[in-house]
């Protein structure tokens, strides 16, 4: 199944799903419909998206209030791909939780919640991954400033006679 | 230092329970890896990977670096197949940019590659055996390495971090003698697989000590997002190079090496290592129908763009690299810095599901699993 | 020797109304040796380990080209660098360890291997303490230093050095029985536990070239041979049994929270009890101080040569193990002691039983 | 009846790796690897590129500048991906040679300089001898030593030092006093506009 089919099925069971005009293999869904969408895309017998490629979290830029993440899937049966990107408001950015349908989303999730603040509910344990336990502030954030210290230890560089 | 009373510990207080701190520090960890175990005498009954010791926030770097700077810094996340790393990052920004690469440069890339990945799987062989206690072996494979990382200095100077392949194309071409000496190396390195086959693959302690642990079933490997050996361990027939070949992979014949669980069942840590084995010889044909098939003239810097500023859009796109499938999640606004880099790093998946497959076994065995996974903490923490 | 002294102590008069410190004096004196060849030996092994571990890896091991300090021609002051930086290294002492325990634990180690040595004879004359039955004291004496690892793994409260004396207490003690049921064959044949009678049992040759050691005399023999050279090996804490301390696992056992001189007592007692073993071997089953070619070569500095080199070459096989073999879990090392082992030795001490009934 | 057949199996996978070992020890003299180091130094493989860009080259080792010819573009500071090169210069007559100042108005290639390059200092601790700042360079002055470039600078890769302030390479010939005229002359001229 090619990608127009594929989101033509979609579509037929989802209604708010928009699509992008220069970008053909991707949907654009909300995080309103993302649960079912997700158990639809893994469940479906034709679609069968049992493989997820990747889940990378995006900010939308400085002015605009909008964070996003974009999930790659694949299907190891038919060998066909789809791109699912939801946008989240920085306001409240809360979305549904994958990890229980493939159990890759439990890191990846962690890696957005630790960089971006996304926070997914009904994930297990979401606590960072790579940053410190007590680190304030989601560095991959566009409007993210350094802290100056973090436990007395000074975070930018000092050199003597070089600046 | 009594036994760390914490939370955890209080509230199950049953007394075998013991909390083991496979710290950041310790021999077989492969990288800055921190494992809290929690264990009933020798046997295994959680385990918490704690990683972020070696995060260098690379994709905050690469949000301030042009496309040509992030190169070495692409290096540096697995730091054993750089230039897989670099193979895979100049695809997708030539994808991005839909630049054509010319046929010179793509055999040079195939063949650099492959010696990169043969490079690293001996690594990972070698460093298996350790894992298992058999010293001798690691040496072998470090002896036929240190050959490969000699020609690549011949090539580009440096031994491990290369900033070689660029995008459009490659920093220069191959110096004179460059294609003889590899061509010495592969008739060299070819009876070396079979003799490190004598002294460790078939032997019955190492066979003992790796057949039927650590099965990973396929279901679990394909929703862990584990790729790779580690998956065509586990018998699944699934390898970019083949399934979605990209650059020149289809001139090539070789066939993929998968787990048929000959010394125990299929997806055991037995069948993982004898995948990488069956690697090194796969990607010896290759090198050498690239180096056969080569055109020797031609320029290498015909496509290589003046300026960097592919139009505002993303792509997502996936090389084999030595540890299992390497994603690009690139998206540029337009300018000469890329407004999200993302690597989706393999050994990040293989580790997720360690807690999983470890259940149950003891301590001695968790570690040859976490060696048989062959993960790469720089790749990890990025 | 310690007769050998008391006798020449007793017949010089100005000691005599001293009665008692005579035998203080004979034990002493006939303790130096023991001492000075446990480190000697010591010294030769470290050297010989790295280099055939060197020459096994393709690499050289320790040459003398090293910038200062000249590490001799070959590397032959590298062993002696060794003894003086661990001489010199500072001994650390964890703080929360149990302090009295810790202290004792290498000293109960090295007098298990220590006392082990005085048994052992290196010619018909030359031994420290003659019993009629030496071999049974050795065997005992060897176990004595089991209680020294757990120490040590006990009192320096770590959790990785509990896995690791844990670990070598059940491997030593359960490689006992196998070790010593492959001995009583030697017993069988030759009828005395006396180290003397077992290496007079085995003079003499068949057909005028083959020495009748014990090794050749029946099939079943060789078996034995094996047995315990390989039970013998998994008691020293040798690959492939090395799980004690395991470097890739326990980073190193019950050794880690040591330094300096005491981490040298342990390095002194392993390289003993390894001779140790070899001798058994050499003298129970290749023939002790006789020598390979019947006839030549015989009498008393030939045979301490033919005993040194016999072991040496045993003491080889085992580094040859150390670099050549992955190493076993430890429910498959159990498995293999009671599962294979023990049965093994029984079969064997049949075997030699009715081989003996028959043949002779 | 398979216990006796894993015996035999055992021992003789064993036996064969235990030969394998037997013979790299007996065939050391051949396989040796071990480089005696300070006595024996790493051969460095040889550079004929064998394209006519005599000076692009491949060594990856200690970075040098060539003051002569610098003409201050700054080309390598932006290129550096970590920012270990600062660069500061003023305006001079294009092509006038400065005595005092050593600094030459012409490069070796013959382009006229129209700045003066008062402060050029690379922090070795900090570069990742990733030689992208080497390509751009329009004069090739920035290079790292040895290898093509040897008739130039001889190799040296060796140049670890004990204080690593010691490590800041400052390539600048301006002597001090000249430079603090330079940087009043600024100062008036930034206050008058």
């Amino acid at each position: 199944m090619n990608t127009p089919e594929i989101i033509k099925k979609i579509q037929s069971s989802f209604k708010k799903i928009t699509l992008d005009e220069n970008h053909p293999d991707r949907i654009i869904s909300s995080t309103t419909e993302w649960e079912e969408l997700s158990k639809f895309l893994r469940n479906d017998y034709e679609l069968f998206f049992d493989s997820m490629m990747c889940i990378t979290g995006i900010d939308e830029g400085i002015d605009s209030n909008n964070l996003g993440v974009v999930y790659n899937l694949h299907s190891m049966k038919y060998k066909h791909k789809i791109e699912v990107y939801i946008p989240v408001d920085k306001k409240n950015p809360t979305i549904f939780s994958v990890e229980k349908i493939w159990r890759m989303a439990d890191w990846f999730e962690r890696e957005i919640y630790d960089m971006y603040g996304i926070i997914f509910d009904g994930h297990s344990d979401l606590r960072r991954i790579l940053l410190p336990e007590d680190w304030e502030g989601f560095p991959l954030r566009k409007d993210y400033e350094f802290p100056k210290t973090w436990h007395g230890i000074i975070v930018d560089k000092i050199k003597e006679g070089w600046e | 230092m009594g036994i760390n009373i914490n939370s955890q510990n209080l509230n199950n207080n049953s007394d075998e329970e013991m909390v083991l701190n496979i710290g950041p520090q310790h021999p077989s960890t492969h990288g800055v890896l921190r494992l809290k175990t929690i264990t009933d005498g020798e046997i295994i009954k959680k385990i918490t990977p704690y990683i972020g010791y070696l995060h260098r926030c690379f994709e905050k770097h690469c949000e301030n670096l042009t496309y040509e700077q992030a190169i070495p810094f692409v290096d540096r996340c697995d730091y054993i197949g750089s230039m897989n790393n670099e193979f895979g990052y100049a695809i997708a920004v030539e994808k991005l940019m839909d630049i054509q690469v010319p046929e010179k440069v793509e055999y040079i890339r195939v063949i650099v590659a492959e010696m990169n990945r043969i490079a690293s799987h001996l690594l990972a062989v070698g460093v298996f055996g350790l894992d298992v206690g058999a010293v001798t072996p690691f040496v072998y494979c470090f002896r036929d390495r240190e050959r490969i990382l000699d020609l690549f200095e011949m090539l580009c100077g440096a031994r491990l971090l290369y900033n070689y392949i660029w995008i459009g194309g490659v920093s220069h071409d191959f110096p004179v003698g460059w294609v003889e000496k590899t061509y010495e190396f592969l008739d060299y390195f070819e009876p070396k697989i079979i003799e490190t086959n004598d002294l460790l693959t078939y032997n019955k302690i190492f066979i003992e000590r790796t057949a039927d642990v650590g099965v990973i079933p396929p279901e679990v490997a394909i929703s862990y997002g584990v790729t790779g050996p580690n998956l065509r361990g586990s018998g699944i027939n699934w390898d970019l190079r083949k399934n979605e070949p990209y650059s020149i992979y289809d001139k090539f014949d070789f066939d993929i090496p998968i787990g048929m669980g000959a010394m125990g069942t299929v997806g055991d840590c037995w069948d993982r290592y004898y995948v990488r084995i069956r690697e090194l010889e796969e990607s010896l044909k290759i090198v050498r129908q690239a180096l056969d098939q080569m055109p020797r003239d031609g320029d290498v810097y015909e496509s290589m763009p003046k300026k960097i500023r592919p139009k505002s859009g993303h792509i997502y796109s996936r090389t084999e690299s030595p540890r299992g499938d390497l994603g690009f999640y690139i998206e540029s606004d337009g300018s000469a810095i890329p407004s999200r880099l993302k690597l989706r790093s393999p050994a990040f998946t293989a580790l997720s599901c360690i807690d999983e497959i470890s259940k149950g076994w003891m301590l001695a065995d968790m570690l040859t699993i976490l060696g048989s996974l062959d993960i790469v903490l720089g790749e990890i923490d990025r | 020797m310690v007769d050998f002294y008391i006798d020449l102590f007793s017949s010089v008069d100005f000691i005599k109304p001293y009665q008692s410190s005579i035998f203080i004096i004979s034990v002493v004196l006939s303790g130096i040796p023991i001492f000075g060849f446990m480190a000697v030996n010591a010294l030769v092994a470290v050297y010989v380990e790295r280099k055939v571990s060197a020459f096994m890896q393709d690499r050289l091991g320790p040459m003398g080209h090293g910038v200062g300090l000249h590490a001799g021609k070959w590397g032959v002051l590298q062993t002696l660098a060794d003894a003086i930086k661990l001489l010199t290294k500072e001994d650390i002492i964890p703080k929360s360890a149990d302090k009295k325990l810790f202290l004792l634990a290498p000293c109960i180690i090295f007098i298990g291997s220590f006392v082990a040595f005085a048994g052992f004879p290196f010619n018909e004359f030359l031994v420290a303490a003659d019993f009629n039955l030496g071999l049974f004291y050795i065997l005992a004496m060897s176990s004595v230093g089991v209680i020294g690892i757990i120490l040590a793994g006990y009192s320096s409260n770590n959790k990785w050095s509990l896995y690791g004396s844990m670990r070598s207490a059940a491997q030593i003690v359960s490689y006992e029985i196998p070790a010593a049921l492959s001995l009583l064959p030697i017993v069988m044949l030759s009828g005395s536990l006396a180290f003397k009678d077992i290496v007079l049992a085995q003079t003499g040759s068949t057909l005028g070239i083959l020495p009748n050691w014990f090794i050749f005399d029946n099939p079943f023999m060789i078996v034995a041979f094996w047995l315990f050279f390989i039970a013998g090996v998994a008691e020293v804490n040798r690959t492939p049994f090395d799980l004690p301390e395991a470097e890739s696992e326990l980073v190193a056992g019950w050794m880690t929270e040591y330094s300096g001189m005491r981490w040298a007592f342990f390095f002194l007692a392993e390289y003993a009890n390894m001779f140790i073993v070899a001798g058994v071997a050499t003298i129970g089953f290749l023939g002790g101080w006789l020598s390979p070619i019947p006839g030549f070569f015989e009498g008393n500095i030939w045979g301490v040569f033919w005993l040194v080199s016999k072991t040496s070459f045993l003491i080889f096989v085992m580094m040859w193990f150390r670099w050549t073999f992955p190493r076993l879990r430890t429910d498959q090392l159990m498995r293999m002691c009671w599962k294979f082992f023990l049965p093994g030795s029984f079969f064997v001490i049949i075997g030699v039983g009715l081989w003996d009934l028959l043949m002779r | 009846m398979n216990y006796f057949l894993a015996i035999f199996d055992t021992i003789s996978t064993l036996i064969t790796g235990m030969s394998v070992t037997l013979s790299h020890m007996l065939k050391i003299r051949k396989g040796n690897v071990t480089l005696q180091y300070p006595v024996e130094r790493w051969p460095r493989p040889e550079r004929n590129i064998g394209f006519n860009e005599e000076s692009y080259n491949v060594i990856r080792s200690r970075l040098t500048v060539d003051m002569d010819d610098c003409i201050g573009c700054l080309k390598c500071e932006r290129a550096c991906p970590v920012d270990c090169i600062k660069i500061e210069t003023h305006k001079v007559e294009k092509g006038e040679d400065l005595a005092d100042a050593n600094h030459t108005g012409i490069t070796s290639n013959g382009t006229p300089k129209r700045l003066l390059v008062t402060r050029f200092d690379i922090d070795m601790s900090e570069c990742c001898y990733c030689n992208l700042c080497t390509y751009p360079c329009p004069e090739e002055c920035i290079f790292m030593v040895g290898g093509p470039n040897s008739n130039r600078h001889e190799i040296d890769y060796e140049f670890s030092e004990y204080d690593r302030n010691d490590m800041v390479y400052r390539f600048s010939k301006v002597p001090p006093d000249i430079l603090q005229n330079y940087v009043q002359k600024k100062e008036i001229s930034e206050k008058a506009s």
